[in-house]
């Protein structure tokens, strides 16, 4: 990696540059809430000036930058008794502004699944590959908890990173194209002191955590406690609406519909986001449910993320970022539900 | 010659809801001519009652499939009254657009679809597509730029989404609203092939005295709210609207009828036409005259190419709102307001004529009590006037029973009667 | 000054259009392009199920099309959907690739419809397959429910071409009721040219079903099976196996020597939708087949 | 298209309105884009709001609306036995729709209010399947043009129609929408089915569950749910009587 320090105005420059020449996207205010706090999105950006890289957190994560919550897979073009099959993986270079570190540790995970899995997915590629990905780092919100699954710094996945250090950004550079960029404004080499004050701010970060969870012995645990009555408890409030998934980072189950258009002349197959939590995710055709009961949808969305799987080496895919937690509307989120879980294996010894 | 008639037409097709014509005619003496709506009430007024406030513009816009918008505006500019709340003019205009993407697509819906099978004799509009092909790509196309607009401005072309009390819950983008701008000045030459091919067609030679009912324009077009003018000379607050209408009721039939210095009077496109002329976009204005249209005409029939010339200066006047929203700051939409008891009215231009919707509010904003006068209400005593003239005229040039019929049909759809709408 | 980032392609390797080749790993492949095929017969089994001879139409992704026995395909009705269906041919059959199936759904229900020259499209093989090679010089213990019998097909084909590396071979089969047997046109061939020991059981009988009749479980009572020199295959319903694999397993066959095919739903078969998961586990990459003692630690399998 | 055999014949539809605002059959004639592909495949027999001709020889009849009068009772019966396939659309038809407000009221308090001493007939307002069997219910106030053009093409190809068994949030989120809940809003989207692309919320205004019951709703958490948001039992039962769809969530006075 290579380090540069540049003034905030000069980054102004380099955005501004960013934006003129590509579709640009990045953190923006897209409501007031009814407590009167910002709610941001990441939404695309016409100035620098739409940018509020000092945001909390974004509602919705990046995901759907990569994983379109729908995304046309092929189209087939009918003819008599046969058809054609047309497959697309083009997506135009663009740009994101102020991801935080949690939201690039998901990408690198869904890296692991979709490019470095069993089969890589040429759209997911496609679109990571023309993605210039800029991070930043931040204070964390109070609810947040990357830093107890390792996920509070990154050190792939970005051809960027900002740390801020007051009136200039410590830049770590990750990639050539970012670097050549970098040649075109007013960088210097970092100094001691920026080092020093980089040291600082890191500490600081860490520092502030308000919210920790108990991560590390969860994979066994939740083995252990698969029939634990905790998940019944936190089962019956799930409305099923699969919203936690949504705004995750990195849930990423999908399924995939195909629709003939009114012309009966082509078809669609689509792949569309979807929720482990969701009533037929694994429902099959004549009726039977695999996941009949609520408590057994929720509690493997739990496994999945916390105890890791096949595909992507069995790492954990949470990374701490509260989203499904703050959008869930009976208030499950992972900190009470783990809790809840280590106190009841606590019980059992 | 003796002539007897006797003519049924039981659910008139190609309107809007359920309507009978029922003509007798005994020895050559017209002994009937009714125009008989038999709907089935659907009692809003009633279920208004003891409803929040900011439900009842998303329930009355019920009242219609085609002209939603109008009743959210009506419900919503009478809630606005009554609670003193004062609407950012950005709201305004947006909701001023949402109206005018409404009257373009009822009105074209109505032109297109349901008027013009008749002038070609044809059943519906679908044999259009291949004998006129033309025609139907101007139907379609002015169609969906009414919907579009309709979408853009509320959520979705039939029941808003977006309209709230205070203004508007969500506003377009401005590259949203510049794409829907080049797509209405595209509409132009389509506005003005309209009104070319209503220049061929032979509009039914029918005239009858009537009253003609509208807002009443001060600089513009008139369609939200102020004073109300009748072509007799009656003058108006919005407020006093029930003075303007005098509902009641008649046997045979589910809707009230409606009266003002003669028996029955008219509204709509042709009675907005005949009262605000003179606020007619200038091209509107010449369109209108080129096609024999101007104040004060008295021939129903009329009403389709008052609908065109509307299509027209609502395409025009959409344009020059766009150009202002632009210039706008779209997140100053919606007013806070303070929920209070009072009393109002709100009176909308929809496209069959104005609309009346009042409400009572309590001090926890519910509807105390709640009346609406629809559009076709106030139509219906005049279409079952003009019948009987129309009868009478017909027996003395000697048209024959189908003949009559025929202009019969033609005379009621020509008022694009919003039947169900009438019997809410 | 210019800030455009260059577009950047996905190289497709080695070949853009060459067809796909699924067992390599961390190669950007096409893998939705599918194979065409064209349907060149069509065997009514039942009022339900249908045999369909799939044939791929390019013969150069025909010669590079090779599975095993138990793996399984996505098939592709083009405009009405994709689903997994475990190839019932020989994996030796290089014509043709035989599916047999249900009509249960949106898919299936137009694919029976479909007619001789119709055509569809595939993708795989997908999964994992019964270990033929280990089982050479042991007894095969095949037991099928109801429609598990269409992926016990590869593996019997398999067995009956390499007849001679294989001790005794056993079929246990058992269907609802006599309708719904698949296949039974072959019996007579199994039994007499294949020497295999073919039982079959029903639980409702009908009136012209002179055979057994009870849960395949009873089937059990009339053979003898030597545990420590018996590989199992077992395919139907869950509760099925989950039956037969705890009876077995009391007679002592080792559970990493009996083999079930499970089912979950699946929409990608490539590891990706996470719609078949069992636990940590894909059905899809990691299964169908699996050992009895990976299913037992699979949470929530059965 | 004659793939698989399937060499699509024209449906031939009847549509017929009863009580109701016709928004739902005028969508039919909406999403102008596609509408002439969209007319391809229908035979119009029998639709009179668009056209004269009246036929009787319809397979599928499309029903809006609800029942609220004795005349319409036998009209729809008529149709019942003429139809081989009978559809319910858009919400009035399905559950009653914004019509069975009027039920929580006496019948003759209703008339009274609107028709003074002057009484016309009406009947507590039914659902289509309260008066005869449906064969299909496609819900929506109006109906989404889009989803009708998809059953459509089931029709025609033969295909099993299906709906989202999922809630609105589902399609809401997928959009990256605000949760109105944040805003303030009392939102039905986590009980009602989705298929709407989630509108309301899109715009920014609370789901009012036109859609009915999502599968396997959970009630009793979203009476939590709302309870802890401060929404009063009023406040909640008004929205959720407003389609008539989602007869189980019952709210109780605590
Ligand atoms: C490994 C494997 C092998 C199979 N082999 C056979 C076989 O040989 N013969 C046979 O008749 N059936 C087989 N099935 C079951 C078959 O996949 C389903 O019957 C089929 O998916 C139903 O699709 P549909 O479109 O008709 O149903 P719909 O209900 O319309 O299903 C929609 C989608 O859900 C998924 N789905 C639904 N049911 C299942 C299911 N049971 N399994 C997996 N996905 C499902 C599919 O992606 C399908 O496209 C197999 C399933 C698996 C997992
Ligand atoms: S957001 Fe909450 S209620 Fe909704 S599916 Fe997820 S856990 Fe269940
Ligand atoms: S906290 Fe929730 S939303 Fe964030 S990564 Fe973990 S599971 Fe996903
Ligand atoms: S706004 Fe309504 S539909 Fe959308 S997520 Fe929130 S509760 Fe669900």
């Amino acid at each position: 990696m290579i380090y540069k320090v540049i003034g905030k105005d000069e980054f102004r420059k380099l955005i501004e540059g960013l934006i003129e020449s590509n579709e640009t996207f990045g953190p923006r205010q897209v409501d007031t809430g009814k407590d009167g706090q910002p709610i941001y999105q990441f939404r695309k950006v016409d100035s620098f000036d739409d940018l509020e890289l000092d945001y909390n957190y974004t509602a919705s994560s990046l995901k759907n930058f990569f994983l379109p919550f729908k995304e046309l897979l092929s189209r087939y073009a009918f003819t008599d008794d046969d058809w054609e099959q047309g497959i697309e993986y083009r997506v135009n270079p663009r740009v994101i502004v102020g991801a935080r570190a949690c939201d690039i540790n998901a990408l690198n995970k869904l890296d692991d699944i979709f490019i470095r899995g069993a089969f890589p997915s040429p759209y997911y590629m496609a679109r990571r590959n023309n993605t210039f990905l800029i991070g930043m780092d931040h204070m964390p919100p109070e609810d947040c908890f990357c830093e107890s699954l390792g996920e509070l710094t990154v050190r792939q996945g970005f051809n960027l990173f900002c740390t801020d250090l007051g009136d200039r950004y410590y830049l770590s550079i990750n990639s050539s194209k970012a670097f050549n960029f970098l040649k075109k404004v007013k960088t210097s080499n970092p100094t001691a002191e920026d080092d020093r004050k980089w040291i600082e701010r890191r500490q600081l970060i860490k520092s502030s955590f308000q919210t920790e969870v108990e991560t590390d012995e969860l994979p066994d645990l939740l083995d252990i406690e698969f029939s634990s009555p905790i998940w019944k408890k936190w089962g019956d409030k799930c409305l099923n609406c699969g919203v936690c998934a949504m705004v995750c980072p990195t849930c990423y189950c999908y399924g995939v519909e195909e629709t003939i258009d009114v012309s009966l002349k082509q078809a669609r197959k689509e792949r569309q986001q979807y929720s482990c939590t969701v009533v037929d995710f694994a429902e099959v055709a004549g009726g039977h449910n695999f996941r009949p009961l609520k408590e057994d949808r929720l509690k493997y969305r739990y496994y999945h993320h916390y105890h890791g799987f096949a595909e992507n080496a069995d790492q954990q895919i949470c990374v701490g970022c509260n989203r499904c937690g703050r959008a869930c509307l009976p208030g499950i989120n992972p900190k009470d539900v783990i809790n809840d879980l280590i106190l009841e294996s606590g019980d059992d010894v | 010659m003796k002539v007897d008639m006797k003519i049924d037409v039981h659910h008139l097709t190609r309107v809007e809801g359920h309507g009978n014509i029922e003509i007798e005619v005994k020895d050559g003496k017209l002994k009937k001519a009714r125009w008989a709506v038999v709907e089935t009430p659907r009692f809003f007024e009633a279920m208004l009652r003891g409803m929040s406030h900011d439900l009842a513009p998303m329930l009355t816009a019920r009242i219609c499939g085609i002209c939603a918008i109008g009743h959210g505006l009506a419900s919503l500019r009478a809630i606005e009254r009554a609670m003193e709340v004062d609407v950012p003019e950005t709201a305004k205009v947006l909701r001023l657009l949402a109206k005018h993407g409404e009257t373009l697509q009822s009105h074209t819906l109505h032109v297109f679809f349901l008027a013009a099978p008749d002038f070609f004799g044809v059943p519906n509009v679908l044999p259009l597509i291949e004998s006129h092909p033309e025609i139907a790509g101007l139907a379609v196309r002015l169609k969906k730029a009414g919907n579009d607009l309709c979408d853009l401005t509320t959520g979705r072309p039939t029941h808003p989404v977006s309209l709230v009390p205070g203004g508007l819950s969500k506003a377009p983008e401005k590259h949203e609203l510049k794409a829907i701008r080049r797509v209405l000045v595209d509409r132009i030459p389509d506005i003005e092939a309209t009104a070319a091919l209503f220049k061929t067609l032979s509009i039914p030679d029918f005239v009858r005295e009537t009253e003609f009912v509208a807002l009443k324009g001060e600089k513009d077009y008139p369609w939200i709210g102020g004073d109300l003018v009748s072509t007799d000379g009656v003058v108006k607050e919005e407020d006093d609207y029930r003075a303007m209408t005098n509902e009641y009721k008649e046997d045979f039939t589910t809707t009230k009828f409606t009266r003002l210095s003669r028996e029955s009077f008219a509204v709509g496109a042709l009675a907005r036409v005949n009262n605000n002329f003179k606020f007619l976009e200038e091209k509107s204005r010449a369109a209108a005259e080129e096609l024999g249209l101007t104040p004060v005409n008295h021939n129903p029939y009329m009403n389709n190419v008052a609908q065109v010339i509307e299509c027209d200066h609502v395409i025009r006047e959409s344009i020059k709102l766009i150009d202002r929203l632009l210039e706008m700051d779209l997140s100053d939409i919606r007013a806070e307001y303070r929920v209070r008891a009072g009393k109002g009215v709100g009176a909308v231009e929809v496209p069959r004529g104005i609309l009346y919707h009042e409400y009572e509010l309590d001090d926890q904003g519910l509807v105390v009590k709640a009346n609406c006068i629809i559009p076709t209400t106030q139509n219906n005593a005049n279409i079952h006037i003009d019948l009987s003239a129309l009868v009478e005229q017909g027996l003395k040039e000697k048209k024959t029973d189908a003949e009559i019929t025929h202009l019969s049909e033609m005379l009621v759809r020509a008022y694009d009667p919003c039947i169900s709408c009438s019997v809410h | 000054m210019t800030f455009k980032i260059p577009k950047q392609d996905i190289n497709f390797k080695p070949f853009m259009n060459r067809p796909p080749d699924y067992k390599l790993k961390h190669e950007i492949m096409r893998t939705d392009r599918v194979y065409k095929c064209e349907v060149i017969n069509i065997i009514e089994l039942t009022a339900e199920e249908k045999l369909f001879h799939l044939k791929i139409i390019d013969p150069a992704e025909r010669a590079i099309f090779h599975f095993r026995p138990g793996q399984f395909l996505m098939l592709e009705v083009p405009g009405f959907g994709e689903f997994p269906i475990s190839i019932s041919s020989s994996s030796n059959n290089q014509e043709y690739i035989a599916l047999c199936i249900r009509k249960v759904g949106r898919g299936t229900e137009i694919l029976h419809r479909a007619r001789m020259g119709s055509r569809v499209g595939i993708r795989g093989p997908f999964g994992t397959s019964f270990p033929m090679e280990e089982m050479v010089g042991h007894n095969i213990l095949l037991v099928a429910g109801g429609l598990g019998l269409a992926p016990l097909r590869a593996p019997l084909y398999w067995v009956n071409e390499h007849r001679d590396q294989y001790r005794d071979v056993s079929l246990l089969y058992g269907t609802k009721d006599p309708s719904s047997m698949l296949f039974t046109y072959q019996y007579e061939q199994w039994r007499t040219v294949n020497r295999i020991r073919l039982m079959t059981i029903v639980d409702r009988p009908d009136e012209n079903w002179t055979g057994r009749v009870g849960l395949i479980t009873e089937l059990f009572k009339e053979i003898e099976i030597d545990p420590l020199n018996t590989y199992a295959i077992v395919c139907g319903p869950p509760i099925m196996f989950k039956f037969v694999c705890n009876h077995l397993d009391s007679l002592g066959i080792p559970m990493n020597r009996m083999f079930v095919s499970l089912e979950r739903r699946m929409h990608c078969g490539m590891g990706k939708c996470c719609r078949c998961m069992v636990g940590s586990t894909f059905t899809c990459v990691d299964g169908p087949v699996f050992d009895y003692w990976s299913v037992m630690n699979l949470k929530e399998a059965i | 298209m004659k793939y698989l055999g399937i060499d699509p014949e024209k449906i031939k539809i009847g549509s017929f309105d009863f009580t109701c605002c016709e928004g739902c059959q005028l969508q039919l004639a909406n999403k102008e884009d596609t509408l002439v592909d969209f007319l391809n495949l229908l035979e119009v027999v029998n639709f009179r709001e668009i056209s004269s001709y009246r036929g009787e020889d319809y397979d599928i009849a499309l029903i809006e609306g609800a029942i609220s009068r004795q005349d319409e009772v036998e009209r729809l019966k008529r149709i019942r036995e003429q139809a081989k396939v009978l559809v319910a659309l858009g919400t009035c038809a399905c559950f009653g729709g914004v019509n069975q407000i009027k039920n929580k009221f006496e019948i003759e308090d209703v008339v009274r209010e609107v028709y003074g001493d002057d009484p016309v007939e009406t009947l507590p307002v039914r659902k289509i399947s309260d008066v005869v069997k449906v064969d299909l219910e496609i819900p929506g106030c109006p109906v989404s043009k889009e989803e009708v053009e998809k059953i459509v093409v089931d029709l025609v190809t033969g295909a099993e129609i299906n709906f989202p068994k999922y809630p609105v949030c589902v399609e809401c989120r997928r959009k990256v929408n605000t949760c109105v809940f944040d805003l303030g809003l009392l939102c039905l989207g986590p009980i009602t089915r989705a298929g709407c692309g989630a509108v309301c919320t899109s715009g920014k205004t609370a789901c009012i569950g036109c859609r009915g019951p999502a599968e396997e709703a959970n009630y009793e958490e979203f009476r939590q749910v709302l309870k802890e948001h401060g929404f009063t039992p009023r406040e909640a039962r008004e929205r959720i009587d407003f389609y008539g769809g989602l007869p189980e969530m019952v709210i109780d006075e605590s």
